[in-house]
Parts: C-alpha cells; structure tokens; sequence
C-alpha cells in the first residue's frame, strides 16, 4: 500500500514536483506516463523512499522493490549473485526467475558482458524473485523487442495477480502501460501535477 | 653467578664498543661485582630515548647533556670515558694556514651547529684572529658519513667530524688545521676535561652505589688493558670497521689519546667549559645550566 | 585454474624486468665507477649472500616484518573504519576532517618519540607508533574514495534492505577496491620508510636498524644489501599476495 | 560566490574542532603530568610564539616550505604521468610495474643518502630525494586510479578523435581527481616526513633540522612547537587551496 | 561509407557475430533489428571502430559519431560542455542542437541532474551537431515518448538528407526504423548472421 501526500519536491530550489496526493492499494496497478523530463524517475524515487528530501507525507506498507531506469547492477557481482544478494532469494528461486526473463546461461556472466537489454531484464529478475509486496517499475521493458516485452507483459501480470502487490508502473510506452495497469495518471506540467486519466474498464 | 645486571646502551661498532667488548672478554665485569649487558642502538637519539624509558641503566654522551637533565631537575650522573676530541681538517694541498684562510669558504660539519667542537673553534677562531668563523664560512651540517666524503670529494673546504671519522679522514691525507685540544688550550680551558662518559640515573647510583663503582673499575681496567697489551686492541679489529692498516692504527692512536686521566674531573675546570658553551651555544645547547650543577660528575 | 593461466605468463616478463633493472644499475655503477659510493651489483649481491647464508639476516628481517605485518593490519583497519566514517558523513569530516589533517601532518619523529615516552621502550610502542603514522594516511585515501562513489547502488542496497555487513562486502569494499589497493600499496611502502626510523630510535633489532649501522659505519654495500633483502620480500608480497588479489577483485573489468 | 557561501558555514566548525583537539591535549598532558615528556599546550604554544615573534622561526619554516613545494610539484608531475602510463597500458606495466614496486619499497634513507653522496650535499640532492621517495606512492595511486577507470568514455572521446590534451584534461584528470586528490593529501603527508629526514642527515637549516636539533637537547616542547608551526602551515594549505579545490573538482556531485 | 568483411567476433572465446558481409555508401541509412542480446551493439562498436578484436577486414571513411545505448555523458563538464567539447562545434551551434532536441534550458545542467531521456538526448544533440559523414545510432530513441520520437525522428531524416551520410540505426522499435532507413537487416542467430530483410521501396 503506497500513500503520498506531496507538497512540493524541488531540486536545488526549483521546483520539479507540484502538490500531489497519490494512493495506491494492494492489487492496484498505476500507470504513470508523461514527457521524458516530466518527473516520473523522481516520483518513483520518492515512493521508494529513497529520496526524503520533499515537503509533504510518504507511508508505504510491506516489502518495496523496484526496477531502476537505470539496471544498478554490481558490476563486480556476477548475475546470479546480483539477484541473489539483495532480495536473500535462494539460488534456485533465482535461477528460474532469470530462466523466465529469457537469460538462462548468462547467469555466470558478469553485468559488463551482458547487452543492456540483458541488463535490463536481470534487474527485473531482481524485484520479481523477491516476490514484494510494492513494486515500482522505472521503464521496465525499454530498448527490449516486441515480442520479449510481451512475454515480460504477461509474467509481470501473472505476479502481480500472485503477490496482490502495489504497483506503479512509469513508461513512454501506452502499449505496456494498457497491457497492466488498473488506473492511469500522467506527470504533466512544470512543476508537474498528477492528471488522472481514467479507470481502465475491466477492473 | 646472579650478579646484578647492567644494561649499556652503545652504539653498535661504535668506539664505546670497543671498552664494552673487552670488558666482556676478559671478565673484567663479573670482577667488579656485576654482569654487563650491553644493548645495541643506531644512534644517539635512540639511547637518550632508551635511557629515559628506562630501557637502560647507562647510555654514553657528553656531560653537558647531564648538566642540562639536571638544571631541569632530572637526576643523572656522569662517568668519564673519553676526552677525545677531532679537529678542523683540510685537504693536504689546501692553502690555508690558519682559521682565517677559511673566509668565505664551506666548513661540513657532523654534529651540528651546538657541536663542541666547533663551539670551541668559534671562540678560538675569535681569539687569536679576531675571526667570526660562523659569519664568515658558510656552514654545511649533516651525517658524519656524508660529511667525511664532502670533505674527502672537495666539496666542502673544511670539515669538523667525530674523532673516529676524523681519524679515518686523516688516514685518507687530510690534514688537521687546528685541533680541538690545542683550541681549547688557548681559551684558557683543560683539555684534560673528559667530554663523553657513561651516564647512569641518579636513583641507580643511590641505591646500587657498587654498580657504579663497579663500572668505573671495569671501565679503567679495561683502558689499561688496550693501552698496555697490543693484542687486546689487535682482536678488536673485526669490529673496528677499519679498511686499512693505516685506518687501524689512526684508529687506536686516536682512542689512546682520548683516554682520560684517572682520579677525579676538574670541575673548575669543567665549570669554565660550560660557561664559555653557554655563551656560545647559547640555551639551545645547555638547557637551564649556565654553571656547572653540582653532583653532574660522579664522584665516588 | 584461469588465475593461475593468467598469472604465469607474467613471470618471464618480471623476471627479465628485474634483470634489465639489475643491469640497469651494474651500468651506472660501473659508469661511477666508485665502488665505495656506488657499489655494484657485482659486489652487494654476495655481501647479501654472505649475510644469507651466515643467517645474520635472518632475525632481523623476520623482526621487522613481524612489526610491518602487524603495523600493516591495524592500519589498515583503523584506517578504512575512519576513511569510510568520514567519507559517509558530511557531518563528521566536517568535525573530525580537521583532526585527520593534523594526524596527517604530524611528523613521524614526534609519534615516535612519544609513543616510546609514553607506553614504553618495546614492541608494541614500536608497532604503534608505526600504525599512527599509517592510519591518517590510509584514511584520507579511503574518505577520497567514499566521496567518489557511485551513490546509486547504495540507493539500490537501502530499497532491497541489506544488511550492513552484505552491504559493506557487495558494495561497498568493492567499490573502494582500488582506493585500498592503492593505500594497501602505498602503505606498504611508507610502513617501511617509518620503521626504519622506530627502530633506528629505539630498537636493537631489525632492518632498519642494521641499515643505520651500516650507514654509520659508511657501509654503503651494506646499506644496500639490507634494502636489498627487504626489497625482495615485498616483491615477494607483492606477487604472492597484492598482485593476486588485485587480480581478483577487478576480474569483473575483463572485457 | 556560490563556493564561498559553501565554504565559510564550516569555519566555525572547523575552529571548534580544532579547539577541541587543542583540550583534548591539555587534557591529556594534565593527566599525564610530566611537563618535560608531555608538554601541554600552555607550554608548546608560548614557545611557539616566542619563536615567532623573535622571528626564529621564519627563515626555517620558509626553507622547508620551498623544498616541501618544489619537491610536491616535481612528485606530482613525475607521478602522475607514471601512473597514468602504467595503467593506461598493460604492457608498460608488466614491464616496469617490478621497477615501481621496487622503488616504492627502497627505503628513504638509501635514497637520500645516495642522492647526498651522488648530487652533493646541496639544495638538489634534498629536493631530489624528497621527489624520488614521493613519486612511486603517486605512481602506484594513479596506476590504481587509471586501472580502475570508466573506458566507455574513453572510447567516447577517442571516437571523436578528441587530441590528447583534451582527453586528458576533461576525460582522464576529471575521473582520476579523487585518486590525484588522495595522493595530493597523502603525499603532502609523506614529503614532510622525508624532508624531516633529508634535513636531518644533510642540510643546515629547516623545520626538520630544528627538529632534530630540539630532540637532540631533548626538548619536547620545542619538537611539538616547530611540528605545530608546520602543522598550522599545512592546515592553512588544506583549506586554503586543496579544500577549495576538491569542492571545486567535485561541484558535479552535488545532487 | 563503411564496409566490413566479418569472419568472426567473439568474447573470450565465445563467438557473438559469424560471418558477415556489410556495406552501407554514403545517403544509404541501414536500419538493423534484432533480439536483445543478438550483437547489434557488438556490431556497431566494430563499425565505430572501437573494438579491434575480431577476425576480418573494416574499411570506414569519413569523420565518424555514435549515438550509444548508454548516453555516455562526462558527468563533470555541463550539459553544454558535453556537446562542444568532444566535437569542436560551436558554443552557438551546440545551443541551436540542444534546442532542437528539446533540452532548451538545461544547457547549464550537469549530467547527474538531468533524466535519463534528456541525457540520451544529449548524445543525440552530440552525434548531430559533428555532421558527420559516417552515423552510428544505437537505439537512440528508447524511453523517450511517441510525440518526442516523431520530432526527432523528422530531425534525423533533415540531418541525413543533408549530410548525405552513411548511417547504420540499431533499435528494437519497427516504427523508427521504417521512418528512416533505406534498407533493413536483422541480426538473428548464435553466433550471429546479417539477415537482409528488404530494401525500403521508396529508395
Ligand atoms: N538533481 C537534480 N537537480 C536538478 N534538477 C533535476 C535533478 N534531477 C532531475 N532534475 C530535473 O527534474 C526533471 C524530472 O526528472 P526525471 O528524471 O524525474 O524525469 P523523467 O520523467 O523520469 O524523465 P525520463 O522519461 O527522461 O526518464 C527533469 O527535467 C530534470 O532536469
Ligand atoms: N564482454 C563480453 N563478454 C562476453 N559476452 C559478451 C560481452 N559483451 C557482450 N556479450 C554477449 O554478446 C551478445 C551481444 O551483445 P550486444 O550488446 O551486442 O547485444 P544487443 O543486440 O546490443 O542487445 P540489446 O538490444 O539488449 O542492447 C550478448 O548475448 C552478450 O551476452
Ligand atoms: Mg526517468
Ligand atoms: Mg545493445
């Protein structure tokens, strides 16, 4: 459960961030769009706790993870030992979670000799195999083919309806966007305000 | 057998070395009632250091260190060992005749701008030529090895070293200028007047008197020893360092020199030589002492 | 199997680096041609021999590693601890920042000398004092690292909730990897210049000891094969010990 | 101005915690209670101001200052081009990485004595001993730093045929700035302790020489007043130009 | 123009790319598709002329730039800096690029504070400003937002007809090739082949 209440969240005295309220619930699925700039990456940040310097109220309930727009791996830490180490998932739980994202093999490479899509996909693996409770997605399926992105659709969709988890998702995307989310929103304007879209119709 | 202990700090292959070993050789130690223990250090800085630890029970230096410990309140005691002194040498083909030649050229000298030696020279220099020695040189202080290779390789004029450098310098074909002694004769002071010795704390003194006495023996005993018996000297040459025949001999002749004379220190005379020190090396040299503290020599 | 693959090749070449540096030096001695100042190779390598095979060595070699070992491990400890402290909080280099500077400043002689005042003439004064030397500089080094690190995996740490010590060991000792390699080094080498002093002021035994012997007997052959010995066991550390680890922790980098 | 709006908040800072260090002291030496041994800072300071004024100090703190800066700079020069050429090629450094290990480890005093008997007992042998002990560590901390390096940017500027000046100035320096910052900070450390040496064993005048000259009489008071002198020199140079210059290196950090 | 005669490429003994034929002349614009993970970006580092350990022959003429898939920023000269430095164009011109990709305003920005599309329009802003006779683009438009895309994609396509380049384009996205190359191939297979896929009636 992800509850923001935000007054402002400014950079250095400018203001990227406008009043926002957001509630996500457990099982729902936020879409967030909006211009590249337009301040997805720090909201997202914000709901991850990872940035408390913001006016305004944060409560976040159960275990968070998050795919970073950037994959953040260990680079001195070989793919398995990057999903293993930070979510204290056990090797064969990691292993078919990479198996899944399409990287059976490279799980004894290390993140340098790897593609970034491949990259990509491990910090998937990483927030999916800890099986979380809120789960905030940077771009997940960026720079990857159509056909592996919907294979990724559908995994996401079917662990979220496993794990009943909070969700938000943030993509340039409307396909990916359509595929998963329960509510959309756009971070819209400078400072950016949060513009409901509308309810999707199935739930 | 379990006579008491007395640890000497000594700089290893030093010429204090050279007593120590002997002592140890022929016993003439466990003669005088105790065991000698002797602690090697590398330099003078350590075994003051080993001294105030504690790590010691007597160090070799020069008696004005005493007198300044003990202007401060620090009780030490001072045992004669040796009144040697070098010189001011000069290359053999040098032109200068006299301290004044040296005007505006480079003195090395190894123990730095307190040295005794050159203390001693400043005044003389100042005496007999009305010559200011340090305005007018240009002074280069260092280690006494590089300084006896300066001095050896032209780089400086003149050098004032240990006896045992100088020694070797002369054994080289340096020649002396003016010696210490013959400076220290014409100011007025004794040049009978030991400068180095061992140093013991006042406490150990005090409470084991027979060690001190004991080292005092053993210390004169062994002096005899090297000055009447040619081998007591010739089995001390491995340690001796010297590379020559002629190295060995300056060596010796040079330790001889040095062995003061028995019976107790002139200590009007030694007053005389701290004030004239005071005056010139000034508080930096003697610490609080501008006359001599009574009890610095150990008498007994 | 592959570290070692990769290990080997590399042994001719030190090899033939070290004999071109030896050769190196029989040139220019020769060139000075003062075998008193300069002393060849030709003349300090049996000078090390005899002082080898008589075992004179021995003791005094194994007496100052002992404390350079022991140096070495408290101040790399000390150090990366502070380093890291500093480094992780602006709030605390603002207040202890200045004190590593002092601590930096402060002249080897006078550490020394008051370690020996103060806990006495003995081992562990000896092995202090070269530790307090060390530590300051190990922790600037490691405070240099802490400020350039990459702040986002720590992000990712602090979501994920690793604990502390996962965190240290996966990222950050990685990270600072070559800033410890390089205070591990540099360390080394400044170890080895500060105990020379410790035991040139209060120990009767040791390398550096012998080495102001030597010196003051202006046994130049001496001085040098001393060095010499000492030089050979680092290197020895070096490739038994630095050169695989280094290789270890940057075996990721290879491409 | 915007720098020293960021600079001056940590002055009072910084004042305290150096007051604080200075109790701390007295603290101690009061509880230690041997004036002679443990001078507190009642005792060191009014020494110090003595020699200042009397202006005994000056020309002293000023000949170890010159050679402290002239022997930093060629240090750093030499140093760094070293190990930015050891660790830019894995070839250099399989071949002369031995030479620098070597080096790093040949104690200070073998090189100063040698440069005092090669160069002479004068201003260049000191400077030159004082560089040829401080540019392994610097080599070996650049090595470090080059090794550890991000090639995508490299390979960026070489793409778009950047000239090698350039690369240098804003590829290679701006990413080795925290182990040029590292080495800069502890090589400072480092000069001051071998010139301590260096002036000791050959030259007639510098802080170090008076060191010695006040251990020597066993005057520890006087040893801390001149060690404080260079001390509060070395803090001066610490925020007034490598404080600065870090902020100014770093100023992209800020998030 | 760039011609590259592959016989293989391989990482540590691991062949990525099998033999390959590849011209592109100058006005020509390859669009090259393929799975993440095939070799695309393995195959334009080649072509940058970045890797030199592979078996065959590279003839490239022409001043070369590269958009990479990482944006590959210096993080410590500004935003501005990023573009003038590497390229020797002018202050002026570098402005009037930024501009066109949309980053009026952050010209002063350092990287670190800029999202991760404005930075990827950075490299974009960098490649185009050289005018460069040789064109490398490495998805260049991932996660940036279909509106953004269309403009940048017109921006290209003006670039090129003037330049008259030879441009090789890897992305994932079927749109953005279709909008501008002049022919299609796919990297597909383990060790990787080029397939040819069509020539772009238009052309
Ligand atoms: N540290 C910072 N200092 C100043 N401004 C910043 C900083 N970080 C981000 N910004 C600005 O805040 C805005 C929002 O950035 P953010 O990364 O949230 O965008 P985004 O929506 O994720 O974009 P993208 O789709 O490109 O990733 C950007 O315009 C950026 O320039
Ligand atoms: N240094 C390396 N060592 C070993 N294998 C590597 C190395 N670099 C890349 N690879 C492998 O080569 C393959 C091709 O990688 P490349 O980066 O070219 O893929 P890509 O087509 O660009 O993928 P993406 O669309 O995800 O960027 C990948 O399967 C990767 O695992
Ligand atoms: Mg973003
Ligand atoms: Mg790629």
């Amino acid at each position: 459960m992800i509850r923001l209440e935000l007054t402002e969240k400014s950079f250095s005295g400018i203001p990227v961030l406008g009043p926002m309220k957001l509630d996500v619930a457990r099982g729902e699925v936020l879409g967030l769009s909006g211009a590249s700039g337009a301040g997805k990456t720090t909201l997202l940040r914000l709901l991850a706790g990872l940035d408390h310097r913001f006016e305004g109220s944060l409560k976040v309930e159960g275990r968070r993870a998050m795919v970073f727009q950037n994959p953040t791996l260990m680079p001195w830490r070989r793919v398995i030992d990057n999903v293993t180490l930070p979510t204290s998932a056990t090797e064969t739980q990691a292993r078919a979670m990479l198996d899944r994202v399409g990287l059976a093999g490279l799980e004894d490479h290390w993140p340098g000799q790897i593609s970034v899509g491949q990259a990509r996909r491990v910090g998937l693996a990483r927030a999916f195999v800890m099986r979380p409770d809120v789960l905030l997605m940077d771009e997940p399926f960026a720079s990857l083919d159509d056909a592996r992105v919907e294979g990724l659709l559908e995994l996401t969709a079917g662990l979220i309806a496993e794990t009943h988890a909070a969700v938000v998702i943030a993509s340039h995307a409307a396909g990916e966007l359509d595929a998963l989310a329960t509510r959309f929103a756009r971070v819209e304007g400078r400072p950016a305000r949060l513009v409901q879209e509308r309810v999707r119709a199935g739930s | 057998a379990d006579l008491p202990v007395l640890k000497v700090a000594a700089l290893e292959g030093g010429t204090v070395n050279w007593e120590l070993d002997t002592i140890k050789h022929y016993g003439l130690d466990r003669e005088n009632g105790f065991t000698l223990e002797v602690v090697p250090v590398a330099g003078k800085s350590g075994s003051d250091i080993m001294l105030q630890g504690g790590a010691v029970d007597a160090i070799v230096t020069d008696w004005f260190w005493v007198a300044r410990m003990r202007a401060t309140g620090e009780d030490y005691r001072f045992i004669p060992y040796s009144k040697a002194v070098g010189g001011l040498l000069v290359a053999q083909d040098s032109p200068a005749k006299t301290l004044a030649d040296l005007d505006g050229k480079k003195i090395g000298i190894a123990g730095g701008p307190v040295d005794k030696s050159w203390l001693i020279l400043r005044a003389y220099a100042e005496q007999a030529d009305g010559f200011d020695l340090a305005g007018k040189t240009e002074q280069v202080f260092g280690a006494p090895p590089l300084i006896m290779k300066a001095a050896l390789s032209g780089e400086v004029d003149g050098a004032i070293n240990f006896w045992h450098f100088g020694a070797k310098m002369e054994a080289a074909g340096m020649r002396e200028l003016v010696s210490v002694g013959d400076a220290a004769s014409a100011l007025g002071l004794s040049p009978e007047t030991p400068l180095l010795g061992y140093v013991l704390s006042g406490d150990l003194v005090e409470s084991k008197p027979e060690l001190a006495s004991g080292l005092v023996a053993a210390s004169r005993a062994a002096k005899g020893k090297l000055a009447t018996e040619d081998e007591a000297f010739a089995r001390l040459r491995p340690i001796m360092n010297a590379k020559s025949n002629a190295q060995f001999a300056a060596l010796k002749a040079g330790w001889l020199a040095g062995v003061p004379a028995p019976g107790p220190v002139d200590e009007a005379a030694a007053d005389k030589m701290l004030r004239l020190m005071a005056k010139l090396g000034g508080e930096k040299l003697v610490g609080g002492a501008t006359s001599l503290p009574e009890g610095t020599f150990l008498t007994n | 199997m592959r570290n070692r693959a990769r290990l080997w090749p590399n042994l001719p070449v030190v090899v033939a680096s070290l004999m071109a540096l030896v050769l190196l030096w029989a040139c220019l001695a020769w060139w000075l041609a003062d075998p008193q100042l300069a002393p060849g190779p030709q003349i300090v390598f049996p000078t090390l021999w005899t002082a080898l095979v008589s075992g004179d060595l021995w003791p005094d070699l194994s007496a100052t590693l002992t404390r350079v070992t022991a140096a070495f491990g408290l101040a790399m400890g000390f150090g990366v601890a502070i380093g890291i402290a500093l480094g992780g909080s602006r709030r605390a280099d603002r207040w202890f920042g200045p004190w590593l500077t002092v601590a930096l400043n402060i002249p080897a002689l006078v550490t020394i000398v008051l370690c020996y005042l103060w806990i006495g003439l003995n081992e562990w004064a000896a092995i202090a004092a070269v530790s307090l030397n060390k530590i300051p500089m190990v922790a600037v080094m490691l405070r240099e690292g802490m400020v350039a690190r990459d702040t986002d995996l720590s992000d990712m740490a602090r979501l994920h909730c690793m604990g502390w010590f996962a965190r240290l060991r996966h990222i950050l000792i990685p990270q600072l990897a070559p800033h410890i390699m390089a205070s591990a080094r540099a360390g080394l080498a400044l170890i080895w210049k500060i105990v020379l002093v410790v035991e040139f002021l209060g120990r009767s035994n040791g390398i550096g000891f012998r080495i102001h012997l030597d010196f003051q007997m202006f046994d130049i052959a001496g001085v040098l094969a001393n060095a010499l010995a000492f030089v050979a066991v680092m290197l020895a550390v070096e490739w038994g010990l630095l050169a695989p680890l280094a290789q270890r922790a940057s075996r990721w980098r290879q491409r």
